[in-house]
């Protein structure tokens, strides 16, 4: 490249051409972050394709019917898994909304002025530290303390309000409540976590113009401060639920394993990231492929799962914040 | 300018750190990893530990994950020997060219735990513990558990039965027993890892044998299995006395474990085309007159041509495991080998080359 | 204030504003009781949270600050019936293969970000990229230990660089949607000014972007860590378990997670008590490297 | 409408007195298929400062971004025309846009400084450039030039984000001028400031034309009248289907604002529809 706008380097004139090194760096600079992103999608395609080849002799035998089938018996090696699809979304949204809720008034609690900064960051630091904790610990809390803690209100709702089909049958132990209850918690610091960061993304003046229109404390978060983090609180949300879905370790130990389709709170159920880490480790031949299948179809789920956050999230951001 | 030059050191010092790492190596000590069944896994850890520390030249680990998992890495050849308590299937042997070497190791029984209020004895016949576990009987108080239990105040309350939600090999041997004993229990639930346990709301699983205690240990009026060993070494009372061939009623020990094992024929004649004795047996419903019906062995799986100081490193082993290791057996809750079980395991050892 | 009506009126005739507090006022109220609704779902979330730490404290808390603290963090694991032992290995094992994970996943996913945040975040290997990114969220862990079983360790055996590709996958995912969340974020005008100073992209990158967006990355970058530290069924398949300290990366290691796997199976109170101490030195660990990246991510000015 | 049928109106070119350091010819600006601006030719002249002035939405500020290619940034912009800056029209191939903002200084309408302390602010471009002299000197140099150096010559260390309004602004106009820029762009420059900072940035720019092209847009005519030397008047022509903004006419100051050649000119002088 020769020496552009040679004559205006008149007399003063610190500035000049970035040199070669330099273009030299950002073109390699780009091309190394394209890169990384496209590597993204050929791991992700890899995966599939692994997956994808381990599963086929499955797919191809039970086709469709594995779907909808509801038996897992290796030994006449009848596959099936909905019932634990039913689980995996019914735990993971039962887990959303107690989780996504209870994380995002604690987003609130953190950055709406409620306590003082300090205090707010200590707060922070142990909701992200919370994250840390191995899910194993989780089951052992929920089963040495959560369990005996629901178990005598669960007796109470199943007498009383047994004919209403969420308290349907009597919580033995393990079940769909008490899963839920401890997912809820496990993705809590996730969602909590970035929908602060979500927050205190605001720009002050927005705040003051809430404020400055004379807005109480609540209409200023609900009406202003929200819908502006909108975008960061459902991409937080998208990653609890995703989080959710995934669980294995504490959900095998807390909801009970049995290929049931309820309702109810109480009954055990199944889902299909604890029915892969329950069988992987013994399975044969014919099962492996039986549970690679069961694998694409949680990737599946959660496939359609962000098609839906995608769209409700570009129908808020439209909504909101008129971008994009 | 100067933060973006902190995340950019940062990062260097991680590359820098992970490759000086990878440079440390000690050459001379043998190495030898091995994976699969989680029954033998607290005692298999122990004889490993010990052994290492006999003999420093040799170190030994191991990693419970499954008899499925290990046999696995046996045929990918990630691992330097697996174990499993479902020994090796035909097309699984096939799959290894350097031929395998199957030895029994060490037995074990499986028992059936119960949680009732201020009931320290519980006979249950051949004919009911089937039926409960395949969930035909569902009262406590069932006349068929009464009849065999005079004296006993059984609540009216239903049986939960708690099962294991991973597959396992304690499955395979305690489902393996009831379809021997119970040709309904076979059509229903069937042998297996994982059994087809009924769907019905008194059923639950939970992981491993820690899992199955903890749901019968925090349940009222619940029942489930698990090995001897856990049973009695977490102190858990509640242990079931089962009637056995013979008709009587045996609690589970090492005496009654040993009765069961020595009534295990091997098989004449070698492993499929290879000249290596087959020492798989199975006692799924042993005769013997103080037997206790639910027994079983365990094998470790090894590879019939190792590379030379591996190979002796494993005959050492295996040696240490029949003559130290049994010694422990029954402290451990495991059944120590009867005698002539050990010559043939030590003999088919020289297999290992 | 609802009553007082200041548009229709002529200004000396309307009635003189009431400007105290209404406390019964609907909308004060509504205010009020959300208020304390906010405090009361705070106060229910920290009770579990404080329960599992408590429980972690009593627990695992007893042994590690008890006689031998020195023990207990370097010693080696015990076997069945011997007492006293350590979790030395599994510290090790998981602090370098944590690094493993976040040397792969920490540069890859910031990338990965600044391409999908900043550079060209429309484009169509933006857009595949960004939502595979989600579904990798989803993603099971065990499988994400059963592929690099499938694609390393048949190959070249379980090792500790096998276990830290694993959870490299497992980090991937929140390293760059939480870094683009943070990078998108950086108010454009700032990105102006460094474009009319006659930055190429990179350096508004470098000079810019990332500076003023590093909080949130580095949240993005803890909560990644602190997920995957915590994971054991990958390891399972990838990095296996040894009872000793590492001596070099291809070897099996031990790692907390899977230690806590083994030893909260395992019917002997001490390995129990050890299950329980690993679990809080996890967390301890996580919360240092917390605050380590706090402190280095602090806006110097 | 019957736009199409008599011609546009095209101004009449202005005659500049002194020798050009930007010749801007603009046929017409798109964005996407919006035509933004049409006919508009305005010669920057050396060390003269050059004012901008016009109704929202005249493209005023679209052609201001256009003498430093700050429209690449938007994806579907699109300049047809040419701006000849030393002999080398701009939107040339094989012209870096990089190159061209390094030359052409700006400064923006809400102030941004970048958060860093004041005196890293300042030494950016100086950093950027590579340059090998006394950084200190050339900032305090910059600084005195931007009249801010005495409010902050014993807090350089201070994040610039912690200066008011009037002082950020300044800072930035320290920051361009600090790599001594043939040409300062200036965007409405004061209109997030107060009355008194608005008059120190206005004195500040009088002095800055004694080393520098400034071209500055602003919609306050009387600062027009005060510190521009030459002035363009923009308007908006709706009868393209749009709101197309093009030049009405360009003079020196007191002839454009006393006796204004084009009606319109003289209808938004005198405020009737501004």
């Amino acid at each position: 490249m020769e020496k552009l706008f040679q004559a205006a380097n008149t007399s003063g004139s610190i500035s000049g051409p970035p040199s070669a090194r330099e273009y030299f760096n950002d073109r390699l600079f780009r091309s190394i972050a394209l890169t990384s992103a496209f590597l993204i999608i050929v791991l992700v395609a890899y995966i599939l394709w692994e997956i994808g080849r381990e599963a086929m002799p499955a797919i191809g035998e039970y086709g469709l019917g594995f779907v909808t089938g509801t038996t897992w018996n290796v030994s006449k090696g009848e596959f099936g898994v909905l019932p634990e699809i039913w689980g995996t979304l019914y735990s993971s949204l039962l887990a959303l909304l107690i989780g996504g809720v209870f994380g995002i008034a604690i987003a609130i609690f953190l950055t709406q002025d409620f306590i003082n900064h300090r205090l707010a960051t200590v707060f922070r630091t142990v909701i992200e530290m919370l994250a840390a904790i191995p899910s194993v610990v989780f089951g052992l809390w929920g089963i040495y303390v959560l369990i005996p803690l629901l178990k005598p209100g669960a007796e109470w709702l199943h007498d009383s309000l047994g004919w209403f089909p969420l308290f349907g049958t009597n919580l033995s132990g393990p079940g769909m409540a008490p899963a839920a209850l401890v997912l809820a918690i496990m993705i809590l610091p996730t969602v909590a976590a970035i929908s602060v960061d979500a927050f205190r993304r605001i720009p002050y003046k927005v705040k003051e113009a809430a404020y400055g229109m004379g807005t109480t404390r609540w209409e200023a978060i609900l009406k202003v401060m929200l819908p502006t983090a909108s975008s960061g609180v459902l991409a937080a949300l998208v990653l609890g639920f995703g989080r959710a879905l995934g669980e294995t370790m504490a959900l095998a130990m807390l909801i009970g394993n049995a290929n049931q389709i309820s309702l109810s709170l109480f009954s055990p159920a199944n889902t299909l990231a604890s029915l892969l880490a329950s069988n992987f480790p013994e399975a044969g031949r014919i099962e492996v492929q039986a549970l690679m299948y069961a694998a694409l179809v949680l990737l599946a789920i959660t496939f359609l799962v962000n098609v839906a956050g995608l769209a409700v999230q570009q129908y808020t951001i439209r909504k909101f914040e008129g971008k994009k | 300018m100067h933060k973006a030059s902190v995340l950019k050191t940062a990062l260097a010092a991680g590359f820098v750190s992970v490759f000086a790492l990878s440079s440390t190596a000690h050459a001379d000590d043998v190495k030898l990893n091995g994976s699969g069944a989680s029954f033998p896994f607290p005692i298999y850890s122990k004889w490993f530990k010990d052994f290492s520390k006999a003999n420093d030249g040799i170190r030994v680990d191991y990693q419970s994950k499954g008899s499925g998992a290990g046999i696995q890495d046996l045929i990918n050849h990630t691992v330097d020997f697996a174990a499993s308590d479902a020994a090796m299937k035909d097309k699984e042997m096939a799959q290894v060219e350097e031929g395998v070497v199957l030895l029994p190791m060490t037995a074990g029984e499986v028992v059936i735990i119960y949680n009732l209020e201020g009931v320290d004895e519980l006979k249950l016949p051949r004919a009911v513990y089937p039926e409960i576990f395949s969930g035909k009987i569902t009262k406590w108080n069932d006349p068929k558990i009464a009849e065999a239990n005079p004296g006993v105040d059984l609540p009216d309350e239903t049986i939960t039965v708690v099962t294991r939600s991973d597959s396992s090999g304690t499955s395979f041997v305690f489902t393996g027993h009831m379809s021997n004993i119970d040709e309904a229990f076979k059509e229903s639930v069937g042998q297996g890892k994982a059994p087809n346990w009924p769907s019905a709301s008194n059923f639950v699983a939970a992981p491993k044998n820690d899992g199955v205690t903890a749901q019968v240990q925090q349940n009222q009026g619940s029942i489930g299995y698990v090995e001897y060993g856990y049973a009695k070494l977490t102190g858990w009372k509640q242990v079931a006395m089962l009637e056995n061939k013979s008709g009587k009623f045996i609690a589970p020990g090492p005496e009654s474990g040993a009765a069961a094992l020595a009534s295990a024929q091997f098989p004449e004649g070698t492993l499929p085309n290879s000249d290596v004795p087959n020492l798989i047996a199975w006692v799924w419903d042993p005769a013997g007159e103080d037997a206790y019906p639910i027994a079983t062995f365990t094998w470790m799986l090894f590879y019939k041509d190792q590379d030379d100081d591996k190979a002796a490193a494993l005959r050492k082993m295996v040696a240490y495991g029949i003559e130290e290791g049994q010694k422990i057996a029954d402290s451990m809750g495991y059944i120590p080998l009867p005698e002539n079980v050990r010559e043939m395991v030590l003999e088919t050892a020289e297999y290992i080359q | 204030m609802s009553q007082l009506d200041l548009t229709s009126q002529a200004l000396d005739i309307r009635p003189r504003p009431r400007l105290q507090y209404q406390a019964l006022e609907p909308r004060a109220l509504k205010s009020g009781f959300l208020t304390g609704l906010t405090w009361l779902a705070a106060l229910l979330a920290a009770v579990p949270l404080f329960s599992v730490i408590y429980m972690l404290l009593i627990q695992g808390g007893t042994r590690l600050f008890g006689a031998d603290i020195a023990e207990v963090l370097t010693g080696l694991p015990p076997a069945g019936f011997e007492m006293g032992g350590g979790i030395g290995p599994a510290i090790v094992g998981t602090l370098i293969m944590v690094g493993i994970a976040s040397a792969i996943s920490i540069p890859l996913g910031i990338l990965a970000a600044i391409y999908l945040g900043v550079l060209d975040s429309t484009s169509k290997i933006a857009k595949t990229a960004r939502f595979l990114a989600k579904v990798l969220t989803g993603f099971p862990s065990i499988l994400a230990g059963v592929f690099v079983y499938a694609v390393i360790v048949i190959r070249f055996g379980y090792s500790a660089t096998a276990g830290g590709v694993a959870l490299a996958v497992l980090m991937l995912p929140t390293v760059v949607l939480a870094a683009e969340e943070a990078m998108s974020q950086v108010p454009q005008r700032m990105k102006d000014a460094a474009y009319g100073m006659g930055c190429t992209r990179t350096q508004v990158i470098w000079k810019v972007v990332l500076p003023t967006g590093l909080p949130g990355i580095l949240t993005g970058v803890m909560l990644a860590i602190a997920g995957a530290s915590g994971e054991s069924a990958p390891l399972l398949f990838t990095a296996l378990f040894s009872n000793y300290y590492i001596s070099e990366l291809a070897e099996p290691t031990a790692s907390l997670s899977i230690l806590i796997y083994n030893f909260s199976g395992m019917p002997f109170q001490n390995q129990i008590e050890l299950a329980w101490t690993a679990s809080l030195v996890l967390v301890l660990i996580v919360l240092v490297f917390n605050i380590l990246a706090r402190i280095l991510g602090r806006p110097k000015v | 409408m019957n736009a199409t049928a008599e011609a546009l109106f095209v101004a009449e070119p202005y005659q500049p007195t002194d020798d050009v350091v930007i010749d801007c010819q603009v046929d017409k600006i798109f964005y996407g298929d919006f035509l933004a601006v049409r006919d508009s030719t305005v010669p920057i002249e050396k060390k003269k400062i050059t004012g901008f002035i016009g109704p929202s939405g005249c493209g005023k500020s679209t052609v201001l971004r256009s003498l430093n290619r700050m429209n690449d940034l938007i994806s579907v912009f699109r300049f047809q025309g040419s701006v000849m800056y030393h002999g080398q029209d701009i939107y040339a191939k094989k012209v870096d846009p990089v190159v061209v903002r390094r030359y052409i200084g700006m400064v923006f309408q809400q102030p941004n400084p970048f958060s860093m302390s004041i005196f890293d602010n300042v030494a950016f471009g100086l950093r950027l450039n590579r340059y090998k002299g006394d950084i200190e000197e050339r900032v305090e140099r910059a600084l005195q030039r931007a009249a801010l150096w005495k409010e902050v010559k014993d807090k350089l260390k201070n994040s610039g984000l912690s200066l008011s309004g009037g002082q950020q602004q300044r800072l930035c106009i320290a920051r361009a001028i600090a790599t001594e820029p043939d040409v300062l762009l200036m965007d409405e420059p004061c209109s997030a400031l107060d009355p008194i900072a608005t008059r120190q940035v206005e004195e500040l720019m009088l002095e800055l034309k004694e080393n520098y092209t400034l071209a500055l847009v602003t919609h306050n005519m009387q600062q027009a009248t005060r510190v521009a030397d030459t002035t363009a008047f923009f308007s908006v022509d709706i009868s393209q289907g749009g709101r197309t903004g093009y030049l009405v006419e360009m003079g020196p100051t007191r002839q454009v604002f006393e006796d204004p050649r084009e009606q319109l000119t003289k209808e938004y002088i005198s405020g009737e529809f501004s």
